[in-house]
């Protein structure tokens, strides 16, 4: 009778096996500095090669494009192991699991052939540009343009809260290609365009901790040919919304990185002698950890089979940002006064937990969600 | 991997969900608290029919072999209907009696439902006076399908089954300020056949309830006294194994009762009116709903993960969470039905008060995070890494 | 400099000592049984009667009333000694600290003779009807109604969640004596009424432990005198809501019941073995109390100078109604397993402690007034 | 009993706040980040002018007698503007030096605001290494009235004295993982013109810092390590008065940063639309500031409280409920800016990142407890009954 089945296949224990051994053998013995800042970026874009060469940076992909083809469950593996190894944060993330997925479903082959191999090295980082000044949690406000002109579009406007952006090569966003449209999230454009291209101002944003992060974008009639557009003028809206929207909720954050974050705090709490103080919150990390890992599972088996996820993603946002935040608190709780430095990694990973309910959809949109979607709640004026 | 129910298993609950349903639990759980078991009784009976308790039982006792997914989805529907009766304790006692040489006496009646058991807690923390043993406890019998939580199969499991036993077995010294001479509570041991005692000399019969039962804050549970009067079935019972069956069994009950409390309070603040508006429409409502539906969305595959692999370590994680799940929406649910809520004959009252016992009963919640965390630590090699950042992407 | 000062005058430490010796003389034994059972009640209706043979019963109140002429400072003390001392519950609270005042305020110098005497030895025990059915946290739409007759009123309708009626002799509450007021704020007039008059149906109802602590009362043609009637009819809403306003929102829960109930749960810890899973908590506990106190001096003080306080009594209300569940949930689990037990008096006190944050106005509308009031926040559609 | 500032005391506090806010010291603070103590120099001048540091001085070294609430007042003020600077320090060195016989070559520069002085803290546990003594520390002095809380004027202060000479002395066990041969850091050690630092031997001078400063959290607070290599000024500093008093004064620090932080917040809220109407119309919002409102209504009389009275339990309780109404405050106004909140350059960053670094500086929250409940445990008798039913009146 047990359908229910949590054991991995032979194929996918052997995947785990592999992507093992190659992070024992190549994940760099002493942590690479902040990729938050310059040398950082540099020493992660070269261990975003590392993985290239052996074809552990994209694992989802097709081989094509320098991946493996790894299905949704073998990607969790992935995680699961990379994250377990101590290995190096992602700096090509923004591309490879917010823009790529959108080649993949409304991109041209042309653009795929020729922007994921170089995404996939690390040769080209990019950043994303949702976000503008008076549009935050509202997208369906943006004002930045773009003006249609000879073979292409000028964009003119500004982004912010880019991340990445202040060392990365490349952007992706949403443009007002037509301000007349009817609805505010008609008219929009999706483009991508080159963060050194004339027009272009990159300023820097300092995050908590002071380190760039982010950045502001002025762009001045900075031109993008026509083939930088992905899918039809006008249609951004519904294509930035609708790309693999589903698994995108499960990918935003692997439950291979709590499940190592609840680890390594278990190992904070012993090396500290086990505090009493902690003990309910460090077990309570690790029952988050294996909770979030359960869900993705469960989430993923029904992806598998042709389920929509849809407004699970919401609950999943609240739950991982809010069990990051708590994780990250009790770890400097453990430290003490010591937590108050800000040169330690717990200190930098409470520092970027601290953006989870902010981002992606402050936690209070994602609640309104839950209650609307699926509570079926009345709308309520928020 | 496939972490997913099957037609079969939604089949098995969707039946059971519609024969709870029209058993309308409500007044069978109220005849219960009073002391009336008939109704009650005669519900336990197509309960067993539907086949649970075999669930629990080998198929040489005349059970459908051990099943525990199967259980835990079928505890999640006695919990969602508010079963009254000692359902956990008659798992418990299945478990501890099926290897028995004389298991073939009592476990065909608990499969068939014409018997009722109960197993003397730790209520009061009176269960047993021996000390902890120091040695593993026996083992919980291979797991239906292989862990995979743990890449090196051959850890000791210590650690949980450690927690576990001192769990059965406590201490003098483990309660300060309890009596240890008080007689031990059972849940529902008057309306119960078959009453157990797991004593420091091992498993015995209580003849009868020693006393009428104290009153529980969920008044359909009846904490009746008992005294090991009778036989000595075993000096050496599975306690552990009846633990972690019982675990498992109170976290999906547990979850039943969250999800039927949040299903209730839903239902409530879309039809009731304050200042000419749904209630359900104030962002404050909206918002504690999600977070208790939040809460209950994770506790869910932990339960159903602990029963897929019952390690003792992830059976407490699910308890732990499962009751802190429906105890988070259970204060929701008071919160937002106001003072309707509070009152004993509105039914949602049959669910608060059951989330509030639960946390308790079969291990308290410092008692789970201790089997957690004796895992985490016992499990734990140094890291491969001494640290690294975790998080770089966004926001 | 120091005009801060906490210290309490020499007259008032004497009868802060005089309160200690005579409640260390009378306070039972044993407790006596839960008043919101029949025994219970009429044990506590005694005690009330062996308070005011010695004047403790309503020691704010004027002397001739029964009472000493203390002061708020002084019936803060009293409260510490009387709480400290694990005496009785109050069982005619809600006249002494809802009706009285009121009566000070706004009824007639005949009504006060007449009805506060009783009311100060327990011979009259007094139960408040101001909800109904579909009247919550929205007393304005009450819709029971008060009909002129030949020298006074007859009250028609339901009323709910009285508390204490089960056993009480008698109420108070508001009727709607115009139903054609132009707002729902108009035309409601305060009355007292016997709750074993003619007309009266009192339905006792069980809180979650089964217990009666309330009623709903069915009124049908009720006669109520004019005697009965507090202030100018029409003008009840008005005479409710002013009346000793400030002082009522610092007198609900005096500082000295936190006190007290910290202390014990810092004795059942020690008596547990001070585990270290409660630490935390029973701290907390004791810094909550302390910080109640010291509030409630503030606002006292203030009171005192003439100071309004106003939406204050919101701040006041959140902060005490979640100090006491914590508290109470703190004892439980301090319990374990016997937490379950309904036959403690720590699960009596958890009860009755989750209906804090529900009466008196939810939490959440004292949320919405701290943010409209204190803060001036926008007037949301909440 | 008058719990109330009195026409004097408020003006004292409105001249700061004006001085403050004309200050405009966010400009100031990144300055001082930036190890540009100029402009944090010249607003210290006006401080001392204003008489703040003088208020933990007796008046025959200059200052103005020991006073504790309008102490506290001040601090108030200057966590409100999130000044810059060993503030908590430089009162700890006053009162570590205010007995010695050669207090008068220190302490009317500090008085006058032209030597700033750092102690090294406990930062990195590293203070000193000798165990806790078991005797009693010396005395907080004589309260400025008398102490209204406790009835019994007799009762023993050894508890919090314990904890408190336990938090100064921490002993090599107290925390595993760190390295006692560390150098100590002091806040702010390279702007400060007064290093000292506590030993295992007393209390010692340090000549210059001994090193460049660490990155805090608080990029405005520079951890900068010392090593003692200077004269012993005593062997037996008044550790736990000194103790006390910077933690009444870090404690008012931090309901300061809470209460701007909830005044920036509320501006912020009212301005910004999001959906075409005020964020601050919406009701999570609106409740989440509600919250943090009332969290700092009633840390706000415990400090207070604590400066009146300042004995050791109180003034720990005072810094643990400041301190975590602020972080909450904090905490909430992050999350109400969204991204513009998580941005160094938006001046709300200075104070949301002085909220967290003030928690755990001189006393953790843990600490604090331990130090409220040896006072709660030691001057307990047992009730004088065993029990009693708390509640009646209402619902």
């Amino acid at each position: 009778m047990p359908a229910v089945d949590l054991s991995h296949s032979r194929a996918d224990e052997e995947f785990r096996a592999e992507a093992r051994a190659w992070l024992a053998a190549h994940v760099p013995r002493t942590p690479l500095p902040s990729l938050e800042t310059a040398e950082g970026f540099a020493a992660h874009r070269a261990w975003e090669a590392e993985l290239a060469a052996d074809r552990w940076s994209v694992v989802s992909w097709p081989k094509r494009y320098g991946g493996r083809d790894a299905g949704l469950l073998r990607w969790l593996v992935f995680e699961e192991e990379y994250w377990a190894a101590g290995a190096p944060g992602r700096v090509g993330q923004n591309g490879i699991s917010l823009l790529a997925p959108t080649l993949f479903d409304h991109g041209t082959q042309e653009q795929r052939a020729r922007v994921l191999p170089p995404m996939a090295t690390g040769e080209a980082v990019w950043a994303q540009a949702w976000s503008e000044p008076e549009a935050g949690s509202d997208l369906a406000s943006l004002t930045s343009r773009a003006v249609r002109t000879d073979g292409g579009w000028l964009l003119r406007g500004q982004k912010t809260w880019s991340s990445r952006a202040a060392f990365a090569d490349r952007a992706f966003g949403l443009f007002r290609s037509d301000p007349d449209a009817p609805k505010p999230h008609q008219g929009l454009t999706y483009l991508m365009f080159d963060l050194r291209a004339p027009g272009v101002t990159v300023r820097p944003i300092g995050r908590l901790d002071g380190k760039p992060a982010f950045a502001e974008l002025f762009l001045d009639d900075v031109f993008v040919p026509d083939e930088d557009v992905i899918g039809e003028p006008g249609r951004g809206w519904r294509i930035a919304m609708s790309t693999a929207g589903d698994e995108r909720g499960l990918t935003l954050r692997s439950p291979g990185r709590f499940l190592a974050s609840a680890h390594r705090l278990v190992a904070l709490w012993r090396a500290r002698g086990c505090p009493e103080h902690a003990r309910a919150r460090v077990a309570d990390a690790v029952v988050g950890a294996r909770a979030y890992q359960l869900f993705t599972y469960a989430a993923a088996s029904r992806s598998l089979e042709g389920e929509e996820l849809g407004p699970e993603s919401s609950t999943n946002k609240v739950f991982w940002s809010e069990l990051d935040l708590a994780l990250h608190e009790t770890a400097l709780d453990l430290l003490g006064p010591e937590g108050e430095r800000a040169d330690t990694d717990w200190s930098e990973g409470y520092v970027f937990s601290l953006a989870g309910p902010l981002y992606a959809g402050t936690n209070e949109i994602q609640r309104d969600i839950i209650a609307e979607r699926l509570l079926g709640l009345p709308k309520g004026r928020r | 991997m496939r972490f997913l129910l099957d037609a079969e298993q939604r089949a098995f609950t969707g039946s059971l969900h519609a024969m709870l349903s029209a058993a309308g639990t409500p007044a069978v759980i109220r005849d219960w608290s009073r002391g009336d078991p008939a109704r009650g009784r005669a519900l336990w009976s197509r309960i067993a029919e539907a086949g649970v308790f075999g669930l629990a039982v080998p198929e040489d006792h005349g059970g459908l072999g051990r099943h525990p997914v199967e259980l835990a989805l079928a505890f999640v529907e006695l919990g969602r209907h508010a079963v009254p009766g000692p359902l956990v304790e008659t798992v418990a006692a299945a478990v501890l009696l099926q290897d028995l040489p004389s298991a073939k006496r009592f476990l065909p009646g608990l499969v068939a439902g014409t018997d009722l058991a109960t197993v003397a807690t730790p209520l009061g923390h009176a269960l047993t006076t021996t000390p902890a043993p120091t040695e593993p406890a026996p083992d919980t019998g291979p797991p239906p399908t292989a862990p995979t939580r743990d890449p090196d199969p051959a850890r000791p499991r210590l650690a949980a089954d450690t927690a576990a036993a001192r769990y059965l077995a406590p201490g003098p010294d483990r309660a300060p300020g309890t009596d240890p001479a008080a007689p031990q509570l059972a849940l529902d041991a008057d309306a119960a056949t078959l009453r157990l005692v797991l004593t420091a000399d091992g498993l015995r019969v209580a003849t009868a309830a020693a006393g009428p039962p104290r009153r529980s804050l969920d008044p359909a549970r009846r904490l009746t006294p008992l005294t090991p009067d009778g036989e000595l079935l075993t000096p050496d019972p599975p306690r552990e194994r009846a633990l972690t069956w019982a675990r498992l069994a109170i976290a999906a009950q547990a979850l039943g009762v969250g999800l039927a409390l949040l299903d209730r309070t839903v239902a409530y603040v879309r039809q009731r009116t304050q200042f000419g508006v749904p209630i359900g429409s104030f962002q404050a409502v909206r918002h504690r709903l999600a977070d208790a539906r939040t809460a209950l969305e994770f506790a869910r595959p932990l339960v159903l993960g602990a029963a897929v692999s019952p390690r003792p370590a992830d059976v407490a994680a699910a308890k732990l969470m499962a009751c802190e799940a429906a105890y988070t929406t259970a204060r929701a649910a008071l919160q937002l039905h106001g003072a309707i809520g509070y009152t004993a004959e509105y039914d949602l009252s049959l669910w608060l008060t059951k989330a509030r016992a639960l946390r308790t009963a079969w291990g308290t919640p410092e008692e789970c995070r201790e089997a957690v965390l004796d895992d985490a630590l016992k499990g734990h090699d140094a890291p491969r890494r001494p640290a690294g950042p975790v998080g770089e992407a966004g926001p």
